[in-house]
């Protein structure tokens, strides 16, 4: 009780330094001059509708690259971390049944959630969304299928080449921005197009494309490390 | 007091009080698994606080379409800069989330334990 | 009317993060910080970023919580 | 300085004069004692039999070069020890070899014979010998502490080192000798001349009266002889020593007879008076009241 | 030049692309290293760009737009030093873990390659949030390398290190969005560090970002997660950890302090320096091999942080002392890392595992000294610089905290080396070298050197003699295969050149120690002969010792003289350690050694405050706080010299030397400390301190060491000991000489040192070589060895009359001249005991004698030869020179009364001939050698005459009361042989001091031991500490909330 009551005065004094934060926080009336330039130029120099994404993948496109990587790397050990803990056991597989209800609808379902993902990262550069969510929902899909069909076994080698062919993807769009256009990562190597159609935006989409691919398949290893535990009892 | 009364100051409230629960959560739950939870909420409420920064009054969202043209843009939309930097965190979340659990499952293994008062060993 | 509607998300979503810290039962606690990340994707609509919406209901709140299932079905099992 | 045939002579007479004197003291002190104490005591010429008997002696054994070295050391300190001093003061023929060193030489040259006879007796392999020679330098040590400070006391109080100047400044009257004008440099001088003599109650270091102990025990005949010999010059050497320093030294031989047999009678009156000192009592009475004196002197100049 | 974001390209590609390869793991592991390889030419092509030229650094805009609107990175003189120290620690250290991540598969290379990325980019980026995304890289991958090899101890560990870096980068990140809000920009360069601070929320918002940065580098004692993961991670990875990623964080730390204020500087030198102590101060306690070098890491970093928040005081210095500091700890605690895993030793006494094998422990002790800041590694030019500058900006306590934690950290180091040198209770088991592991290591200890003798340019530490010293001492260890007999003939050799060459260089008070070095070197160096075979790392490390001391006379500014001074205790030390029984002995030797230098080195410092220059003169003109520095000096050099109080490391380390190390180190280095009084009473004289007259005090020690070094001498069972014990009261003479500050006490106290260092050397090796011969120190199981070593026996007799001091011989002269002196200067009391000292000397050599060489042979002695032939040849030079001297004593004080001159020109002796007449007395020591001679030849003649066919008889007859002995056991009386004197004055010895400093070091370790505690091991309450040192040093540094 006394280590709670010490924990407490703790978070109390934490709380105090952070409050310094809170309590000059008045809000915003207009946006600092830094966003409303992206406001007033992104349109024009990157062709993208939707600011967010143009931050995100041009403006910000290094910091994107490192968000892939983390989920790539935190991919990695997860797989490498469970596959030494599946390694050290060696009891039997046994498999739970799944219903068949689920099995059909999942059947059904897949790849209508797989469009859904595609679709929602295409138009990354257009409407909310991009490349990370349409590649959890892709991975959302797998889980499904996980679910639905606990023996089918992934191809491994598809994912890790999915992976790879997506992540130099992006990699190589970077480059191209530096030896084509004004630097690494820019989109405008290739033509910027009209504002709000599909083919807008120069590489915005295939760079979203990439990162959906990529995120998705870097979220299915995940979910699939853990399916493989998943499934033995 | 009025000043304080505004939507985004209601959600970055929101936001701080969700980090300090998620702090209290990760310095006083023995679970393993609770400690993770505490470690989520105080990621979301962190991103609670800066999707509330990037709030600007009576702003859209920032896309361009139909309702917000080009040359408005500037004086309608909301910053998009935070909301970019939630994006990220939000992936990075994910991700550290994921390695915790795996080292959860991990060190289920070995000891059988949830309680982290069990790992020990290595100390001083 | 959007504050109202925030403060009242805001008070759901730390009745729901305390549940999630104090509840006995994981599962529970794992479903209340799931939906922790739901409602804070309304708020985040409220505030006009559509986009982290989407975001933190398909990663912050789904898959997470998938992953934390997971593990603790994992868990659950072993402990067979 | 003139150093000839001449000198090598005055020397030898000196040397001399100086053994049968000691000898003779040797002969009439242990009467004197023995004489307080109501026993009869023995001949007067006692030492001058013994000394003869031990050089015709026939039995001669060595257990090594050390051995024989052993009162070859003792002799040549104690001669030594001799020249170094001013004999007779003012005098051309007794100043000896005074000239080669000042008072730090004599009080260190002191030791010259302690060392080489305790090597001597070391050698002999008899831990009896070993044990007095540990007793003796545990004791000799403790007394120094005192002896230096008082040494240094009349050093400052004379603005010299050199023996001679210290006795030309003490000429003029019994007023004028340090042991007056310096008393308790004098007084630690004294007291730590007690412990220097190696008589009672110092003088556990020999043993004397009961079984043999100390340096010598394996010693006999000729090896004998020769530290018979330094029995007797080295403690009258001592006595010019402190006569020099206290008593305002000697003019002439008979008052050098004087003066040194009273002061070794101050030894011998203490001995009969007192029982013997262990060591480790010795050494902590040498750093008590004679050590106090000895700073007072420092002190007091 | 290649664009450096293709650093990012090329390792993301490669990363992504190892997907391709699917289960060709070597493959994968080529391309690995050929994308890390290439990261590092490329980081090296652009410091070949910026070296030497004043280019602005470039900038890369990503996006390819101009910052604050893109992020940008930047590549300038800086960023390519520390992104080429991350590349190199990054291929090395993946070619160290080759057969590890073969074993863990492609997973790990990209984690690990990915790693190496990270840092790299943290290095360049000037883009906060991207600062946050590649630290979280950094983080993650960190993780995962940590359970490269999963067991008990990894899995654990690495979550801790998880849940911690997850709470502070979340730290971060807070502290980084309310930048944005606050400063309404990312961009390092954009933020105004003004408006920030001129909001609450603003300087709270800096606040966190830079503790979260200071926390990303465990600061004590918020650390115990980081801790944990170098003990349970793979040492490779722990090298990664400890070199590249806290490279990384330093500079990212640098970076970021463009935001903080005055405050904010001020606070992270003080956590650095709490940290510093404190994780030494912890690192005395611990006994695993990893988690010592976890706190050492941990203490390093802690102390170039506090470089960093001294920025504003250090000013142009700062990168000079930052990087000399940073490059040592990443090049030591990388190797030491690396070895940990080649060794494979958990507890440090396992570690006995290679002792013996030369190249494990040259590499160990390379990189030992260079983390402990010896010359000639850069940490040793980098802490003298810090000291310097700590001096001259007044910041004393932080200049004693720094100094004490490198004491503490020298105590755990210098433990953790003796055990790899000595320990001998483990199997001897050389672990097999395995080229991968084995050539980064040995690269990195190459690079210790280089750079050592870089930064040595760099500081203007030029000295021509050490580079040739070295070079030769490098020879000799190249070729140390060759036979003793070629190396011995070589070394000495080395020290006749030098001899001849430089005789004439050296006037005044030096040429008399450059004397004893040089020639009393080669004698000493005589009874190498002796030895046969190898006798393996002798040679280097005499000749390093000897060039240490050379050194020190041929330095000209104090960085000189401090060079030379480590040289020499690190020559020594190793010597010392030789020794059979020497660990615990050489352990305390390096520690009062090093304790000592430190006070010299804050001497030094406090000396040259308002100084420019370095030269040796400074101390002639010390602006400030004279007294204080001369305190400091003259404890250091006493330390040295082993002074009552300072000398419980004396007896055991000379003691349990070598037969031919005893007489170096104790006849020979402990001038080193004399020299450096000299120097130091010369150039300051007399100081009082706090109207103390500081000389007054020391000649108070001096008498007292002399007595007590005397009386402890008299009561040693172990021969060696006890000359041990004799050399403390002879220095304590010496001391006591110089304390006096006239001619006749500097000469008495001079020519004291140059006969100790005869009679010393003399004694040692005549005792070297019995000790040789009957395989025991202990002097009363020896006995009536005169008959079997009469040549020794003969130099122990003239060695005991010298020390001793009696007339005829030479230690007479510096009796006599002492005394004199002492009543020229008037002080009495200490003259008593002196001269009380001096008659104890009288029981020690009697006893040493005696007990060897004379009373009862042993049985099991009875045929022991004489001391080898190269042992009695130095002798009889010694006795020779002794003899010349005894006989023509103006040879020698005259020459050196004639420097004194110089210095002191008043009372002078006068010299007649052989005859000198000081103020008081007068000597003549010709005419009494030869009086002496005349009388002893004419008593012999008298002795021989009457007793000229003496018997020869057996041992045991003997006159013994009624019965005969019949065992020498019970004959030989040696054992305790002043019994009554010890019952006496046995309280006076007590052994106080030695209790004190035992009081001392077990206080240390109970303190140590109390604070360690807080490290349970449990995550949650690392976090609690996290929570608890922001809040505490928020409130610290704002005086509340």
């Amino acid at each position: 009780m006394i280590k709670k009551g010490l924990l407490l005065i703790l978070l109390v004094g934490f709380v105090a330094v952070i409050s310094g934060l809170l309590i000059n926080f008045t809000g915003s009336n207009e946006l600092n001059p830094l966003a409303s330039y992206y406001a007033e130029k992104g349109p024009t120099e990157v062709g993208a509708a939707n600011l967010v994404t143009a931050v995100v993948i041009t403006y910000r496109g290094f910091d994107t690259l490192g968000e892939v990587t983390i989920l790539f790397i935190a991919a990695a050990i997860v797989g490498f971390f469970l596959k030494t803990m599946n390694a050290d056991t060696n009891r039997p597989l046994r498999l739970r049944k799944t219903s068949e209800i689920l099995e059909t609808a999942s059947t059904l379902l897949v790849p209508t959630i797989f469009m859904l993902g595609a679709y929602i990262f295409v138009n990354g550069h257009l409407t909310p969304g991009g490349g990370f969510q349409g590649g959890a929902v892709i991975a959302t899909g797998v889980m499904m299928i996980i679910l639905a069909r606990p023996a089918s076994q992934f191809n491994h080698k598809l994912i890790s080449v999915l992976e790879s062919i997506s992540g130099i993807g992006f990699v190589v769009m970077g480059v191209l921005g530096l030896v084509l256009a004004s630097g690494f990562l820019n989109n405008a190597f290739l033509p910027l197009g009209k504002l709000g159609s599909l083919l807008s935006a120069g590489a915005i989409p295939i760079i979203y494309v990439f990162i959906g691919i990529k995120v998705g398949s870097e979220l299915t290893s995940i979910l699939d490390s853990l399916k493989e535990n998943q499934n033995e009892i | 007091m009025a000043q304080y009364l505004t939507l985004e100051f209601i959600a970055m409230l929101t936001g701080f009080i969700l980090i300090i629960i998620g702090l209290w959560g990760m310095i006083t739950q023995k679970n393993l698994i609770k400690l993770v939870i505490g470690f989520s909420l105080f990621d979301t409420g962190l991103n609670i606080v800066i999707v509330s920064m990037a709030y600007v009054k009576n702003s859209t969202a920032p896309i361009i379409d139909k309702a917000v043209d080009v040359s408005q843009a500037a004086s309608k939309i909301a910053d998009p800069v935070p909301q970019a930097l939630v994006l990220t965190s939000i992936v990075i979340g994910l991700g550290v989330t994921a390695l915790m659990l795996a080292y959860v499952l991990r060190m289920y293994r070995e000891k059988k334990s949830l309680d982290i008062n069990s790992y020990t060993d290595l100390r001083w | 009317m959007s504050i109202l509607l925030a403060i009242f998300l805001g008070l759901v979503i730390l009745v729901l993060a305390i549940t999630a810290i104090y509840h006995k039962n994981t599962k529970v606690a794992i479903i209340a910080t799931g939906t922790v990340g739901l409602f804070a994707s309304v708020l985040y609509l409220l505030l006009a970023a559509p986009d982290v919406a989407l975001t933190e209901a398909s990663i912050g709140s789904g898959l997470s919580t998938i992953i934390f299932f997971y593990v603790l079905n994992k868990i659950r099992q072993s402990n067979d | 300085m003139e150093f000839g045939i001449k000198q090598i002579l005055y020397l030898l007479l000196t040397l001399f004069i100086v053994l049968n004197y000691g000898l003779i003291l040797q002969g009439i002190m242990p009467k004197i004692a023995a004489r307080v104490g109501r026993r009869y005591g023995i001949r007067w010429y006692q030492p001058y039999l013994d000394l003869i008997k031990n050089h015709a002696k026939r039995s001669k054994i060595t257990h090594g070069v050390m051995y024989y070295l052993g009162p070859v050391f003792r002799l040549t300190g104690g001669i030594g020890l001799l020249l170094f001093l001013p004999v007779i003061y003012g005098s051309p023929v007794f100043g000896n070899l005074s000239f080669a060193g000042d008072l730090t030489l004599v009080l260190f040259f002191q030791f010259f014979g302690v060392l080489g006879m305790a090597l001597g007796a070391g050698e002999s392999g008899h831990p009896h010998s070993a044990i007095g020679v540990s007793r003796g330098l545990s004791q000799v040590t403790a007394l120094e502490l005192p002896l230096t400070l008082g040494v240094i006391s009349i050093a400052m109080q004379y603005h010299t080192l050199n023996i001679s100047d210290i006795v030309a400044a003490q000429q003029g009257g019994v007023m004028n000798w340090t042991i007056v004008t310096n008393p308790f440099a004098g007084a630690a001088l004294m007291l730590t001349f007690l412990g220097s003599m190696g008589r009672a109650p110092f003088d556990v270091v020999m043993a004397p009266q009961e079984i043999p102990i100390g340096p010598p025990t394996e010693y006999h005949s000729g090896f004998l002889g020769v530290l018979q010999l330094n029995r007797a010059i080295f403690p009258v050497a001592k006595l010019i020593l402190f006569m020099n320093l206290l008593y305002g030294g000697a003019t002439s031989w008979p008052e050098l007879f004087i003066k040194t047999f009273f002061i070794y009678l101050w030894s011998v009156f203490v001995g009969v008076a007192f029982p013997r000192f262990r060591v480790d009592q010795s050494v902590r009475w040498f750093l008590g009241v004679p050590l106090l004196f000895g700073i007072i002197a420092i002190l007091l100049i | 030049m290649v664009n450096p974001i293709h650093i990012v390209s090329i390792a993301l590609g490669v990363a992504f692309a190892l997907g391709f390869l699917g289960k060709r793991e070597k493959l994968a592991l080529g391309i690995v290293y050929t994308a890390l390889a290439v990261m590092l030419a490329i980081s090296a092509s652009w410091l070949s760009h910026f070296w030497g030229n004043v280019t602005e650094p470039i900038q890369i805009f990503t996006g390819g737009f101009k910052p604050p609107f893109a992020i940008n990175l930047q590549m300038g003189l800086a960023e390519s030093v520390f992104t080429l120290l991350i590349n190199t620690a990054g291929l090395l250290g993946a070619i160290y873990l080759a057969n590890e991540l073969l074993k863990a598969g492609k997973n790990m290379m990209i984690v690990f390659l990915v790693l190496v990325l990270g840092l790299n980019v943290m290095v360049m980026t000037r883009d906060l949030f991207n600062l946050f995304v590649f630290m979280e890289i950094q983080s993650i991958a960190i993780a995962g390398l940590v359970i490269l090899n999963p067991d008990r101890k990894s899995i654990p560990a690495g979550f801790k290190y998880v849940i911690a870096t997850g709470l502070i980068s979340s730290l971060l990140l807070l502290g980084t969005v309310f930048i944005y809000y606050f400063g309404g920009t990312l961009n390092i360069d954009f933020i105004s560090q003004e408006s920030l601070l001129y909001v609450k929320g603003g300087s709270v918002a800096i606040f966190l970002v830079l503790l979260s940065i200071v926390l990303e580098l465990k600061p004590f004692p918020a650390n115990g997660w980081a801790l944990d993961v170098y003990e349970g991670a793979h040492p490779g990875i722990g090298a990664l950890i400890s070199a590249a990623s806290a490279t990384a964080g330093v500079f990212v730390l640098d970076k970021l302090m463009v935001f903080g204020n005055f405050t904010f500087f001020n606070a992270i030198s003080i956590i650095g320096a709490i940290t510093f102590l404190g994780s030494n101060l912890l690192g005395i306690k611990q006994d695993n091999t990893r988690r010592l070098l976890g706190y050492s890491s941990v203490g390093q970093i802690g102390l170039i942080m506090t470089i960093i928040g001294l920025k504003p005081y250090l000013g142009e210095n700062t990168k000079f002392i930052a990087l000399a500091i940073l490059l040592s700890h990443y090049l030591a605690k990388a190797g030491l890392f690396w070895l940990a895993g080649m060794v494979n030793a958990d507890k440090l006494k396992d570690w006995g595992a290679i002792r013996g094998h030369r190249i494990y422990l040259f590499l160990m002790g390379t990189f030992i000294f260079t983390l402990v800041g010896f010359p000639p590694f850069p940490s040793f030019f980098g802490k003298w610089q810090l000291v310097m500058q700590l001096a001259n900006n007044h910041h004393f306590w932080l200049l004693a905290i720094i100094l004490i934690g490198s004491f503490f950290e020298g105590v755990y180091l210098f433990r953790w080396l003796g055990y790899a040198i000595k320990w001998d209770e483990v199997e001897q088991n050389y672990p097999k070298i395995k080229l991968n592991q084995f050539i980064p290591t040995v690269i990195f200890a190459v690079l210790a050197y280089a750079l050592g003798f870089y930064f040595g340019e760099l500081s203007g530490y030029k000295s021509t003699f050490i580079y040739m010293a070295a070079a030769f001492i490098a020879f000799l260890y190249i070729f140390d295969f060759l036979p003793v007999f070629v190396k011995n003939t070589l070394a000495i050799g080395a020290m006749a050149l030098y001899y001849f060459a430089n005789q004439d260089t050296f006037h005044g008070l030096t040429s008399i120690f450059f004397i004893i070095f040089v020639i009393g070197g080669i004698i000493t160096l005589l009874a190498g002969y002796t030895f046969k075979g190898k006798r393996t790392g002798f040679y280097p490390l005499v000749m390093m010792m000897f060039a240490g001391l050379i050194g020190l006379l041929e330095a000209k500014t104090t960085l000189e003289f401090f060079f030379a001074w480590e040289l020499m205790t690190a020559g020594s030390y190793f010597l010392i350690i030789r020794g059979k029984k020497s660990m615990e002995h050489a352990l305390s030797y390096i520690l009062f050694s090093v304790g000592g230098a430190y006070l010299i080195l804050s001497g030094f410092g406090i000396a040259q405050i308002g100084h420019t220059g370095m030269g040796l003169d400074v101390l002639k003109d010390v602006h400030y706080y004279a007294p204080i520095a001369f305190t400091l000096m003259a404890i250091g050099f006493m330390t040295k010299l082993a002074s009552i109080g300072l000398h419980i490391w004396l007896p055991g380390a000379h003691a349990e030397a070598e037969a031919d190390v005893s007489p170096m180190v104790s006849a020979i280095l402990l001038k080193a400390g004399i020299l450096g009084l000299v120097m130091l009473f010369l150039s300051m004289g007399p100081q009082k301190l706090f109207g103390i007259d500081v000389l007054y005090v020391l000649s108070w020690v001096g008498v007292l060491t002399a007595l007590m070094g005397n009386m402890m001498a008299a009561f040693q069972e172990d021969a060696k000991r006890l000359l041990a014990y004799s050399s403390i009261g002879v220095l304590g003479y010496a001391l006591f000489g110089l304390t006096m500050m006239s001619h006749l006490g500097w000469l008495a106290s001079l020519s004291i040192v140059v006969t100790h260092f005869m009679f010393k050397s003399l004694l040692f090796l005549a005792i070297g070589g019995v000790v040789m011969r009957t395989k025991t120190k202990y002097m009363y199981q020896m006995g009536g060895l005169i008959k079997q070593m009469p040549f020794s026996f003969v130099s122990v007799l003239i060695g005991i009359i010298v020390i001793a001091g009696l007339p005829p011989l030479t230690g007479f002269g510096g009796k006599w001249l002492m005394f004199n002196a002492i009543m020229e200067n008037g002080w009495y009391f200490q003259a008593g005991i002196a001269f009380f000292a001096g008659v104890i000397s009288f029981l020690y050599c009697f006893r040493l004698i005696h007990t060897i060489f004379l009373g009862q042979p042993k049985d099991e002695l009875r045929n022991v030869k004489e001391a080898p032939f190269w042992m009695l040849v130095p002798q009889y030079i010694i006795i020779t020179i002794l003899l010349v001297l005894s006989a023509l004593p103006n040879s020698m004080l005259k020459p050196i009364g004639q420097i004194l001159l110089n210095y002191f020109p008043d009372g002078a002796l006068v010299w007649h001939g052989q005859l000198a007449i000081g103020p008081y007395g007068y000597w003549n020591g010709k005419l009494i050698l030869a009086i002496v001679t005349i009388i002893f030849l004419a008593v012999f003649a008298w002795l021989y005459i009457i007793n000229r066919k003496a018997q020869k008889v057996k041992q045991f007859n003997i006159v013994y009361a009624a019965e005969r002995p019949f065992r020498p056991e019970t004959t030989h009386f040696a054992y305790n042989f002043y019994a009554p004197y010890q019952k006496a004055l046995g309280f006076l010895v007590a052994p106080g001091i030695t209790n004190f400093w035992d009081a001392v070091s077990d206080g240390a370790h109970a303190i140590a031991d109390k604070i360690r505690s807080i490290y349970n091991g449990n995550g949650q309450t690392y976090l609690a500490h996290i929570l608890g040192f922001t809040v505490i040093v928020y409130i610290l540094m704002n005086g509340g909330f």
